[in-house]
């Protein structure tokens, strides 16, 4: 029998927040799947809709950015700027016919590494029936 | 050579009878016309003009493997050369220029460095042409350059649309062997076949709109007012996109790049792709000098290819009149136009 | 009606007194009905002129050339340069303002009203005269247009033949101009997002099948890109070498500059170049449509813009080239931005 | 079998010397094929150098065609492929194919006198037919070389140069003064103009800087050279080596398979897009 499918998922951390949250889940051992590949970012709203495509391009199965909560960002409005950016990817991503669940954005602070480890269990759920992203992976 | 005509209603069974082959046929897409090998079309539209895309997407593909590149255990590196696979392919529909700008391409990529990838593909390559009862295009102006709407240059077979049925010439070996496939499909000619072809052919060559007289006089004139400002006005509108050069039937210049699927350990392939003389970047040094800096130096360029440097090389121009730079070209320079202008430049 | 004569007259006044540097409008394709930009040097030159509903082109485009030209000369000339623009034409004027990439006095603005047609769609206008070929396409009364073939008139309902973007266009007066000509009436553009309703509701796969079989076409030529009045970046992530190298760019500079997408036309590449250009059009394209117009294949690319365009209106209440002092969409947010996608 | 033109054979470094170090550096590579012997090549010919994954860039080949163990180039970091290069040790792996363009014309040059007059980088190409001419001192006349570069610093060969100054007449020069400079300082042309060498049987054969060439070609035409005795080499963008990808040309010469050595009397007639 093939061995189950376990989905890669590219995500992109906020330095403040959500780095140090994945962090907490850590050093607190509390266990998540290891399906994450996380790329530590200076804030949510570094993160251009270069990095995701690009992500998708090499073969991510889904892809994660996650700042700080409103009003938490380090640099006052980063994750906002975020927000709205990326609220147009995913509408974009999705209008072109990739499934929705493969691209997802997240709020996580420094003291929520339950919510992360919980989060990544979830996103690991939801793309295991998806099977593998291969619309805009590289065929090369 | 050898002459012969078919039934259009035995046309189907001839494509059917080219089992060892991949054939293209033309296909009508939103677009325009596509050679396409799907295999479900068996015939030549009736109404049928020419491909957006020439033919010589199927020859000198708009990507080309060349090798793949791969760091072995003990550093060393192995190079794995990719060829275009062995299987002979047939294209229908195509038009008198775009046969003859397959030759114009044949030197080119033949001379002192052969070039494997493009024989590979030419010499498994059979065209078949259909001569032109009228201008695909009403831009169409190969009698201008040296063509015509039935011209046999660069073609395996040359058919000949009489109504119910084609003339076949065979011009070449390789047109000889696709009779073969099928030969009880193809009849022996008659005088009345031949004066009906000599007819259609003559019908079509009046049928055409556009002319760019004097075209010999060209690279002479052009070499005179290379450094006019003449260029200068004549490229104002220019977008720089590829449009002219991408679909122009013997355009071949390319780009050559290394992609990498993995860093460590290195792997990769180096890949031939389409490029054209209109970006910017094609002729930029690394240093960001550009010896062809503006839209004037780069129009230039592309008539000066096709009517001074290749006459000079080749004693042939690379424009066969085939229109297609014209009818695509979003902000409307013409060929004929500009050329037109440039002889009567200074006058 | 917009009178050409006085279009004329506007653009003589211009360079005899001049005002402008050049002006760039319209002229006939040799002697047939298309019309291609024209740059009108010399007063005398303005009888080349023509104001038809063959002038689909978004003639802004120009002023990058003239802004990167400005950044190469030595003294270069900096009056402004004179344009005709539509309605469409001018809101992407505001968005160049508002950018900061032109000032306001480096273009002289005329403005032509559209009133209440557009300009024509020539497939559209092949279809109707199925076969016949046009001698003359100009604009009619009321709302038509009027055909000359076989020296005999047409008249078309303008609906019939109008390019799409025309049938969606909320802006069909300009909005910035020096010069206005033709009268301002109020027309109902009607489901401004109809082009994309039928995609939207399509299924998942159907959309990714479709949008597939779209951009597997695409060539690269560059031909959207290279229209586009939006599209005026030194670096694209599109290009092997940006234009920004200069002699002062490092080694090491071009060696670590990202390729992000790769010079082959797979699908792969073809997806990453479209969706960047969308993203980065999104709250910028003001749908004058000229992508979708010169695309050799015909990639439906207006179809992506104006999913962005529905997206940042229903989304943040965002309309692009209306005012030239707004922030950009994606330079600016509000508290309330929805985030019910965010988990 | 047809050869696949395109397809390198691989390389090793088998030795790396910096020239010049500083925001322009310049590092001198000995290669040779890992697969036989290396190919021969002309004076003046170029190679196609491949630093896998990084793409290709065309080099001149600096040794002398009589050196049969090696090959070498010198090269300034200066885009993607070259950058790559100088981050390379020896025994690393390149890909190399050619040899490429037409390279002087040493066989008619014989019996004569040999001008060299290069510039920064430049001494490169015209550094193989130097070598060739010390080697075969007897078929020529008196040699002189006439070189300049920015800064002390950024003189290519310095070594070299010391002990050439033993064989023939060496002139070097500095744009700005420094201290501690004892020779010319100026450009390139103005060095020439000042060393006058004579063009009575000789052949001057100059590479550097666009600009430089320039006003070289003029110099040296005050001085009564003829177009024919001036030779010089050409660069241009180019990805095929062979004369197909289109983008080396100038006027329907393509620089990469019918130059780059082009005498000024070929020269001054092609457009002037380089």
């Amino acid at each position: 029998m093939a061995a189950e499918f376990e989905p890669r998922i590219v995500a992109f951390l906020c330095k403040w927040c959500s780095s140090a949250g994945a962090d907490l889940a850590g050093v607190s051992r509390m266990e998540y799947p290891p399906n994450v590949i996380p790329i530590q970012v200076m804030c949510s709203g570094s993160v251009s809709p270069l990095y995701v495509f690009s992500a998708l391009s090499h073969g991510a199965d889904g892809v994660l950015v996650s700042g700080c909560h409103p009003g938490d960002c380090h640099y006052i409005k980063g994750n906002y700027y975020a927000r709205r950016r990326l609220a147009l990817v995913k509408k974009l991503l999705e209008y072109i016919g990739l499934e929705p669940q493969r691209f997802q954005m997240s709020w996580v602070s420094a003291t929520e590494g339950v919510k992360f480890s919980q989060l990544i269990y979830d996103l690991v759920k939801e793309l295991k029936p998806l099977g593998p992203q291969t619309k805009f992976r590289r065929n090369y | 050579m050898m002459e012969k005509t078919i039934l259009k209603s035995s046309f189907p069974q001839w494509i059917k009878s080219l089992q060892s082959f991949k054939v293209f046929i033309p296909k009508r897409e939103n677009f325009g016309w596509e050679l396409s090998s799907n295999n479900q079309i068996l015939e030549i539209a009736s109404d049928y003009t020419y491909p957006v895309v020439p033919p010589k997407k199927l020859i000198f593909p708009q990507e080309e493997i060349f090798f793949e590149f791969e760091q072995n255990p003990d550093n060393g590196i192995e190079l794995k050369e990719v060829l275009p696979e062995e299987s002979p392919q047939v294209i229908f529909g195509v038009r008198p220029c775009d046969g003859r700008a397959v030759e114009a391409m044949d030197l080119v990529f033949g001379g002192s460095f052969e070039d494997l990838y493009y024989w590979r593909r030419r010499r498994q390559t059979t065209l078949v042409g259909l001569a032109c009862h009228q201008p695909p295009s009403e831009n169409c102006f190969c009698l201008s350059v040296e063509g015509s709407p039935y011209s046999e240059d660069g073609l395996d077979i040359l058919l000949t649309d009489l109504g119910d049925r084609y003339f076949v010439k065979a011009l070449t070996e390789k047109g000889e062997k696709l009779l073969s496939e099928a030969p009880s499909l193809f009849k022996e000619i008659t005088p009345k076949d031949r004066e009906e072809k000599e007819r259609v052919h003559l019908e079509a060559q009046g049928k055409i709109k556009r002319h760019l007289n004097g075209a010999r006089e060209l690279p002479e004139k052009i070499k005179a007012i290379f450094d006019s400002n003449f260029w200068d006005e004549e490229s104002s509108n220019c977008l720089r996109c590829g449009i002219c050069t991408y679909l122009c039937p013997t355009c071949h210049c390319f780009d050559i790049n290394d992609e990498t699927k993995s860093l460590a350990p290195l792997r990769g392939r180096r890949i031939r792709t389409w490029d054209t003389c209109q970006f910017p970047d094609f002729t930029m040094h690394s240093s960001g000098h550009n010896p062809r800096p503006d839209r004037a130096s780069r129009l230039r360029q592309r008539l000066a290819h096709k009517f001074l440097y290749f006459i000079l090389l080749y004693d042939r121009f690379q424009c066969v009149g085939c229109g297609r730079c014209i009818s695509l070209c979003p902000v409307g320079i013409d060929i004929i136009e500009v050329l037109t202008r440039a002889r009567n430049h200074g006058k | 009606m917009v009178s050409l004569d006085q279009l004329k007259e506007e653009v003589k006044k211009a360079l005899s007194s001049g005002k402008v540097k050049y002006f760039i409008g319209y002229e006939n394709i040799g002697s047939g009905w298309q019309v291609r930009p024209a740059f009108i040097r010399q007063p005398e030159d303005v009888d080349r002129l023509v104001w038809t509903p063959a002038c689909f082109h978004n003639l802004v485009r120009f002023l990058h050339d003239e802004k990167r030209r400005r950044a190469r000369e030595k003294n270069p000339d900096i009056r402004p340069v004179g344009l005709v623009v539509k309605g469409c034409d001018s809101r992407s004027i505001n968005v160049l303002l508002q950018e900061k990439y032109i000032e306001r006095n480096d273009v002289y603005i005329i403005g032509v009203s559209c009133e209440l047609t557009g300009v024509i769609n020539i497939t559209k206008l092949n279809q109707h005269l199925n076969g016949l070929k046009p001698q003359k396409v100009l604009f009619g009364s009321k709302g038509t247009f009027k055909v000359i073939v076989d020296d005999r008139e047409i008249e078309i309902e303008a609906p019939d033949i109008l390019a799409d973007r025309c049938l969606e266009c909320p802006a069909n007066f300009p909005v910035i101009a020096d010069v206005i000509l033709g009268e301002e009436i109020k027309r109902n553009p009607g489901n401004r997002y109809q082009s994309i309703s039928a995609y939207e509701k399509m299924a998942l796969d159907e959309r990714w099948s479709f949008w597939q079989q779209q951009f597997s076409r695409c060539l690269r030529c560059y031909a959207c890109r290279s229209v586009c009045p939006m599209c005026y970046c030194d670096e694209c992530v599109a290009d092997s070498i940006a234009y920004a190298v200069t002699a002062e760019t490092t080694a090491d500079e071009k060696a670590q500059k990202t390729r992000w997408v790769e010079r082959n036309p797979e699908l792969s590449e073809n997806i990453f170049y479209h969706l960047v250009r969308a993203i980065h059009l999104a709250g910028r394209c003001v749908d004058c449509g000229e992508c979708e117009r010169v695309c050799p294949v015909e990639i439906p690319l207006r179809l992506l813009n104006k999913k962005m365009e529905k997206e940042a209106k229903e989304l943040f209440g965002y309309e692009v080239g209306f005012d030239p002092a707004q922030p950009p969409l994606i330079a600016c947010f509000r508290d309330n931005d929805p985030q019910d996608f965010i988990r | 079998m047809v050869n696949n033109v395109y397809l390198p054979r691989i390389g090793e470094i088998i030795e790396i010397k910096d020239e010049v170090k500083g925001a322009r550096p310049i590092k001198t590579f000995r290669v040779r094929l890992t697969d036989g012997p290396i190919f021969s090549f002309r004076c003046g010919q170029c190679a196609m150098l491949s630093v896998f994954g990084k793409g290709e860039s065309m080099i001149s080949i600096s040794s002398s065609p009589l050196v049969t163990d090696y090959l070498q180039f010198s090269i300034l970091k200066m885009g993607r492929v070259t950058s790559a290069l100088h981050e390379m040790e020896p025994g690393n792996l390149i890909g190399v194919r050619g040899p490429y363009g037409n390279g002087f014309p040493i066989e008619s040059w014989k019996g004569k006198n040999l001008i060299f007059i290069g510039g920064g980088i430049g001494l490169a190409p015209i550094w193989s037919v130097l070598q060739t001419a010390l080697l075969q001192k007897d078929d020529y006349g008196e040699l002189m070389l006439i070189y300049g570069a920015r800064t002390s610093q950024d003189l290519v060969f310095r070594s070299e140069l010391q002990q050439l100054k033993n064989q023939i007449p060496v002139h070097l020069s500095i744009d700005v003064a420094e201290p501690g400079w004892s020779e010319f300082v100026g450009f390139v042309p103005q060095n020439v103009l000042d060393k006058k060498p004579s063009p009575q049987n000789a052949i001057a054969i100059t590479c550097g800087p666009p600009i430089m060439i320039k006003f070289v070609i003029k110099a040296l035409k005050d001085l009564g050279f003829e177009d024919d005795q001036i030779y010089t080499t050409v660069e241009n963008k180019m990805k095929c080596g062979i004369g197909k990808c289109g983008r080396c040309n100038i006027g329907h010469h393509y620089v990469c398979k019918d130059g780059p050595v082009y005498s000024w009397a070929q020269l001054k007639e092609l457009p002037q897009e380089f």
